[in-house]
């Protein structure tokens, strides 16, 4: 096994760490820099908990290796809130209770925060597919979705 | 006196009875009058019964009064998700 | 495992060439981590071509479109120009896996992963795409349809890369489409599909046609019958019951856990209708 | 003095209200820990071997190999884990199934487990453990293991409940009965009988978070477990049991819990994960894969349901009958009982008969999934009811209303009910906007009813009172869903002090007496009867130091509004002393202020819902879509609305999934096909539509606030429901659940040939 040395911004700050080659970016995050924000439901794309942004790109981190993102710039869900002022979706997640077990809800936020930043004023049905790599059991979406319609308002200043 | 009606799985080990007529005050006497006339019974109130009382239903709490004429119906105990 | 980025193409086949043990190339990996993780493969090398300059780059050329085999499912839609040409093929592409997968998907990732389910090549065979391969002996171009040899296996050679997708220049009154059928709305993997190009004479007639399906066969099927019954017509309902027909004889699908043979067979027919239907709009004829 | 549990009505401030749950920031920003989150310093990495085969005598295994690797720390087979349950065939299965110990069972069945430095060592370990396996014949369908040729799983399992018991071993390990009255007489008499069966296939609970522990054991026999569970108490008393511990040695903490419905209130990788640890002298992180989740996690039941109702004319119904098959996965279990209990239970009828038949087949065990054995009942029965409606003439709504269940009917499981809500709920439906909007092309209407009984279990709490006279309450039932919140108001309503002021934390093992699991949809329910009782204990410390601090006498002073008050002007004219007061004097007038209780919460009060559904069916493919899903359900008193609304939403759309899409797939070979998210279709966001919800509340007489469960009942109607609308919409019985797409074209396409 070749370890892999890696300088890279997550969240606005310069990290470095070692890595295995085959080592996947959300064991990085959740083991070697103690990021435990990004979930695991699969590890293998299906239900985007491990969501987070490399270059500002939506990812599923389980599908990246840590090799990979030398130089990148890299958000996760320890990132959103600016200081102790949450991101109006992560205020809105919880005002809307669109959240019960809440571990898909990091993955969320992250994928609709991407949503958000491309598209400001989407419709129910560009939410819903916006949303539909991450998987939610408990909601069954409704508050969701509200929750991000809400927010998406209120961003606008609608 | 109460009549214990048994549910399905309970009725053999009583002789095919449906129900049965038991002299008892609260749940303890129950289990133990019925474990000694029907000893079949006994296994399966060791795992967990419910005891349905005039249609509430009680776990198999020692304590838990029977009133007189009660509506009593043993149950399995009840799983949940 | 080691893990190599190099940033020229050459460096990046000879270290394939060389590499006595499990070679793989990496681009989008979102079915190369998968494979990893499930323990089908176990690489001793994985070459990251991301690195290499261009190839991720999207070029409109004088005989069309060139895309570089590391372009995500997501810089697709985003290029206009591309959309506006071949919708078919974009569409096909942005059907690969979630938001999150497009982020990374490749095309040219979908094409060599070698599956007759694969969402971003029926159009691209519709399309008479052809690929630029790199390796050890120089480029070589190919047509796309003899990439895929069997489940899972393509024609590349030890130390071949698909360099690029080139994408042929388009007469007008032409465009395509791409449907699949699926569960689900999203997330699911091609239980079957259909991909129809075309191209209009100024009345509205199809003059020239070309159809593929996904997942009916080991490899994605081209069906000349199917282009047959639209040539000459306007689209009435006989020369697409006719396509729908040919497209369900060419099939030889199996029965798993994602459809039937009867179900896929069918629905190859009513999928090559429906968008045959929206080619044909889309390519400026009436209905 | 015990407290008195009935309903009283009275204004409420608090309860009904909507405020911010208690955990919800920590979950935005990622701080919350789940299973997979904790880590013990100087912790191994296990992963488990498992059989690849569905049925096979295990005659060797040798570890020697791998236990020469370098870095690898533990490893154990079913020798490791002695069999220490006595004679009880509940707890031995349990050890079996978390590793098999004469022959596997079941596809993912684990057979060793390793524990080594790191993930990629353990790997390797695993692939160096030879097992030497002696392949059976198997049998994965729930008919075809009761025929009298399927090769037998169990050789010591002989039906209970048929007299005279059988002498032979077979795969149909109990039968039971329920009902009353005449059955045959009754069909005589029907004027129209309708009669079908049905399948329905095996589905998984599908929570999000994977299994995941810590275990740490020390030489002394002291063991510690961090755990994602619906139940650490439940689990501590069973590993303990397992391991041969002193329960009060294990101390077990749980973590934040990515869902569980029901999965996660079984054992099936802690005992391993403690052996390992104790093995190896060293903490143990054990996480599942996804796909050993579906593999050898706890899945429901396939099951095989044989159902005829019969009616008169002017619809009243005169019998009902159904044979209910059900498996319990590897090992001997009651499923089809429940089955059978709930499979009636909305009507009032005269003669009613259901015949449970329980099947062990080669496939995992099976656990509880929300409301269990009820949805696939309720499926036949819903179907059966819808036909029989419209061969009769009737609406499927008044056919359902005129033979409702009510307040004094004997239910078809026996004891009569009290005040009970399906009526309600079906007189919603009918004046619901729902029934009545107009329907567009290919789409079709259903509805259905279905019941749960929830029930409640022993329960413990403490209540703590801080010198600022904010409070904590410790609770010891987990939180699946804003169990805390909802806690946390109605203590915060008994106390008459902000909710805000009222912090309500998941106690670990060691500092509360045993509570059953959050399952049956008692969260709520009991925990807060038992902080019900515990609030009005603290009132009544508080009112005894304000009586000190007043030098009047205890029965002088009242509590209202948060505030100590003299009783009436012959006990004083004192201004109101507040809690905080009261709390900042503890140390003069008696030490710490603080409430415990511990009981059994019973009477959880049964629930019914009906659902409706419209549904689009592409007649070419059978793709089906829901267009609108509207959730009715009698809550007694929703404490918190938001969640309740959450729990109907969440029930519903898991039915919707079961109903259309998900199943468990095994090929002939006995191997589960689909143990990924990729396969195993759960609904994404993009498949549904809002889930319009409708909260009655019809006050529960058994417990102070009127509360009944609520987690549950959503998910027994759906899969009638969605089938009622795509039987409407296409105009053939569907009867075979989930409806997928080939299922649907090929009903369609038959019904066009005839």
């Amino acid at each position: 096994m070749s370890g892999v040395f890696v300088s890279t911004t997550i969240n606005g700050d310069s990290v470095e760490f070692s890595c295995a080659a085959d080592e996947p970016l959300l064991d990085v995050l959740r083991n070697r820099l103690g990021m435990t924000g990004s979930k695991e439901g699969c590890g293998t794309g299906d239900c985007g908990a491990c969501s987070v942004t490399v270059n500002g790109r939506l990812v599923c981190s389980c599908l990246v290796l840590g090799a990979e993102v030398g130089g990148a710039t890299i958000e996760t869900i320890e990132g959103m809130a600016d200081g102790d002022v949450l991101h109006p979706l992560q205020k809105n997640f919880i005002s809307h209770a669109a959240l019960q077990c809440g571990i898909c809800t990091p993955g969320f936020l992250i994928a609709a925060k991407a949503l958000l930043d491309k598209n400001p004023d989407p419709s129910e049905e560009e939410i819903r597919f916006g949303l539909a790599g991450n998987l939610c059991r408990c909601t069954g979406y409704d508050k969701i979705v509200r929750a991000v319609q809400a927010t998406s308002k209120e961003m606008r200043g609608a | 006196m109460v009549e214990v009606h048994l549910w399905g799985a309970l009725r053999p080990l009583a002789g095919g009875a449906l129900s049965v007529n038991i002299e008892a005050k609260n749940i303890r006497e129950l289990f133990k009058k019925l474990a000694n006339e029907y000893p079949g019974t006994e296994p399966h109130i060791k795992r967990g019964v419910a005891v349905s009382i005039n249609g509430k239903i009680y776990r198999d709490n020692w304590d838990t009064e029977l009133p007189e004429n009660a509506e009593i119906y043993l149950l399995p105990r009840i799983p949940g998700g | 495992m080691r893990y190599e980025a190099p940033d020229n193409m050459k460096s990046a086949v000879t270290m394939l060439a060389k590499e006595q043990g499990a070679a793989f190339v990496l681009a989008g990996g979102t079915d190369l981590l998968v494979k990893m993780k499930a323990g089908m493969i176990e690489p001793d090398l994985v070459v990251d071509i991301k690195k290499i300059k261009g190839i991720a780059e999207i070029k409109k050329t004088a005989t069309g479109f060139r895309i570089g085999a590391a372009v995500p499912g997501v810089a697709l839609s985003e290029n206009a120009a591309l959309v506006k040409a071949w919708p078919g093929i974009v569409e096909g592409a942005n059907l690969i896996g979630s938001k999150q997968i497009q982020g990374r998907c490749t095309m040219a990732g979908n094409l060599c992963n070698g599956s007759p389910a694969a969402d971003g090549v029926p159009a691209l065979i519709a399309a008479k795409a052809k690929v630029v391969v790199s390796g050890p002996k120089g480029k070589r171009t190919v047509a796309v349809e003899d990439i895929p040899v069997s489940p899972g296996r393509t024609s590349l050679k030890k130390g071949e890369i698909v360099e690029a997708i080139l994408l042929p220049k388009r007469p007008p009154k032409s465009s395509d489409a791409y449907l699949r059928f699926i569960p689900r709305t999203e997330m699911d993997i091609a239980v079957v599909s259909a991909a129809v190009n075309l191209t209009l004479d100024a009345k509205g007639v199809v003059k020239d046609a070309r159809v593929a399906l996904g997942a009916v066969a080991p490899t994605i099927v081209v069906v000349p019958a199917a282009a047959h019954a639209l040539i000459g017509s306007k689209l009435d309902a006989e020369s697409l019951e006719k396509l729908a027909a040919a497209c369900s004889a060419a099939c030889h699908p199996i029965d798993d856990k994602r459809g039937t043979i009867e179900f896929r067979t069918k629905v190859a027919g009513v999928l090559a209708r429906r968008a045959a239907e929206i080619a044909y709009r889309r390519a400026g004829g009436k209905i | 003095m015990p407290l008195d549990t009935s309903y009283v009505q009275k204004t409420l401030k608090q309860v009904g209200t909507r405020p911010l749950r208690p955990d919800g920031l920590d979950k935005v920003t990622g701080r919350a820990r789940f299973g997979a989150d904790y880590n013990a310093p100087g912790q191994l990495i296990a992963l488990v071997l498992r059989s690849p085969h569905p049925h096979a005598r295990i005659r060797k295994i040798d570890t020697s190999k791998a236990e020469k690797l370098a870095g690898v720390k533990a490893i154990i087979t079913s020798a490791d884990l002695p069999d220490l349950t006595n004679g009880d065939r509940n707890m031995r299965d349990m050890l079996e199934n978390c590793m098999a110990r004469k022959k596997v069972l079941y596809d993912g069945h684990a057979v060793a487990a390793v524990a080594a430095i790191d993930v990629t060592t353990a790997r390797k370990a695993l692939k160096l453990i030879k097992v030497d396996y002696e392949i059976l014949p198997h049998v994965t369908d729930v008919d075809e293991a009761l025929k009298p040729s399927a090769p037998v799983i169990h050789d010591d399992v002989f039906t209970d409940g048929v007299e005279p018991k059988p002498t032979k071993p077979s795969n149909n390990n109990k039968r039971a009965s329920f009902g009353h009255g005449d059955v045959a007489q009754g069909f005589r008499e029907a004027d129209v009988v309708v009669e079908h069966s049905f399948k329905t296939e095996q589905t998984h609970q599908g929570y999000i978070e994977p299994h995941s522990c810590v275990a740490n054991v020390s030489p002394d026999g002291t063991g510690e477990l961090w755990v994602c569970t619906q139940g650490h108490f439940v689990y501590r008393n069973q590993c303990a049991a397992l391991l041969g511990m002193d329960i009060s040695r294990l101390r077990v903490t749980a973590s934040e819990i990515g869902g569980g419905f029901g999965g996660k209130t079984h054992i099936w990788t802690e005992p391993v994960a403690l052996a390992l640890s104790r093995k190896a002298n060293r903490p143990v992180k054990l996480t599942m894969s996804r796909e050993e989740v579906f593999r050898c996690s706890g899945p429901t039941s396939s099951t095989s349901i044989d159902m005829k109702i019969g009616a008169k004319k002017d619809g009243t119904i005169t019998a009902a009958h159904g044979v209910l098959r059900y498996h319990g996965g590897a090992f001997p279990a009651t499923w089809a009982e429940f089955g059978a209990m709930t499979a009636f239970a909305c009507y009032d009828l005269k003669n009613v008969k259901s015949d449970s038949i329980e099947v062990i087949v080669n496939r995992p065990k099976t656990a509880a999934y929300r409301a269990p054995s009820a949805p696939m009942a309720a499926f036949a029965v819903e179907s059966v009811m819808d036909e029989l409606a419209r061969k009769i003439g009737m609406d499927p709504v008044d056919f359902r209303i005129k033979n409702a269940a009510k307040e004094g009917t004997k239910s078809s499981y026996g004891p009569v009910y009290g005040p009970i809500g399906i009526g309600a709920t079906l007189e919603a439906a009918k004046n619901h906007p729902h029934m009545k909007a107009p329907l567009g092309k290919n789409q079709g209407r259903g509805m259905a009813c279905g019941f749960w009984f929830n029930f409640g279990g022993q329960t413990c709490t403490d209540i703590n009172v801080t010198p600022d006279g904010t409070v904590t309450v410790a609770v010891g039932t987990i939180d699946v869903g804003g169990s805390r919140a909802s806690i946390g108001l109605i203590v915060a309503e008994e106390l008459g002090i902000p909710y805000d002021h009222v912090r309500v934390v998941i106690a670990d093992t060691s500092t509360l007496g045993h509570n059953d699991m959050t399952d049956g949809s008692r969260g709520t329910f009991s925990t807060t009867m038992a902080c019900v009782a515990a609030s009005r204990n603290v009132v009544k410390e508080l009112g005894k130091r304000a009586a000190k601090m007043w030098d009047i006498p205890e029965d002088a002073v009242v509590w209202e509004d948060g505030h100590a008050k003299p009783a009436g002007s012959n006990a004083g004219n004192f201004p109101p002393l507040s809690i905080r007061e009261i709390a900042a004097g503890a140390g003069n007038t008696g030490g710490p202020i603080a409430g415990h209780n511990e009981m059994v919460a019973d009477g959880a009060g049964v629930s019914f819902a009906t659902h409706i559904c419209d549904i689009e069916v592409d007649p070419e493919t059978g793709r089906s879509s829901v267009k609108r899903y509207t959730v009715i359900q009698d809550a007694g008193k929703a404490v918190h609305p938001t969640y309740v609304e959450g729990q109907y939403q969440g029930g519903a759309v898991q039915g919707i999934g079961w109903a259309l899409n998900e199943e468990y797939i095994y090929g002939k070979d006995g191997r589960l096909q689909n143990a990924g998210f990729l396969d195993y279709r759960i609904p994404v966001c993009s498949d549904l539509p809002f889930i319009d919800t409708m909260i009655l509340e019809i006050p529960n007489p058994n417990h102070p606030y009127g509360v009944r469960g609520v987690g549950e009942t959503s998910i027994v109607p759906p899969l009638a429901t969605v089938a009622n609308a795509m039987s409407n919409a296409t105009g053939v019985r569907m009867t075979h659940i989930p409806m997928s797409p080939p299922r649907v074209l090929k009903a369609i396409d038959a019904l066009k040939k005839h």
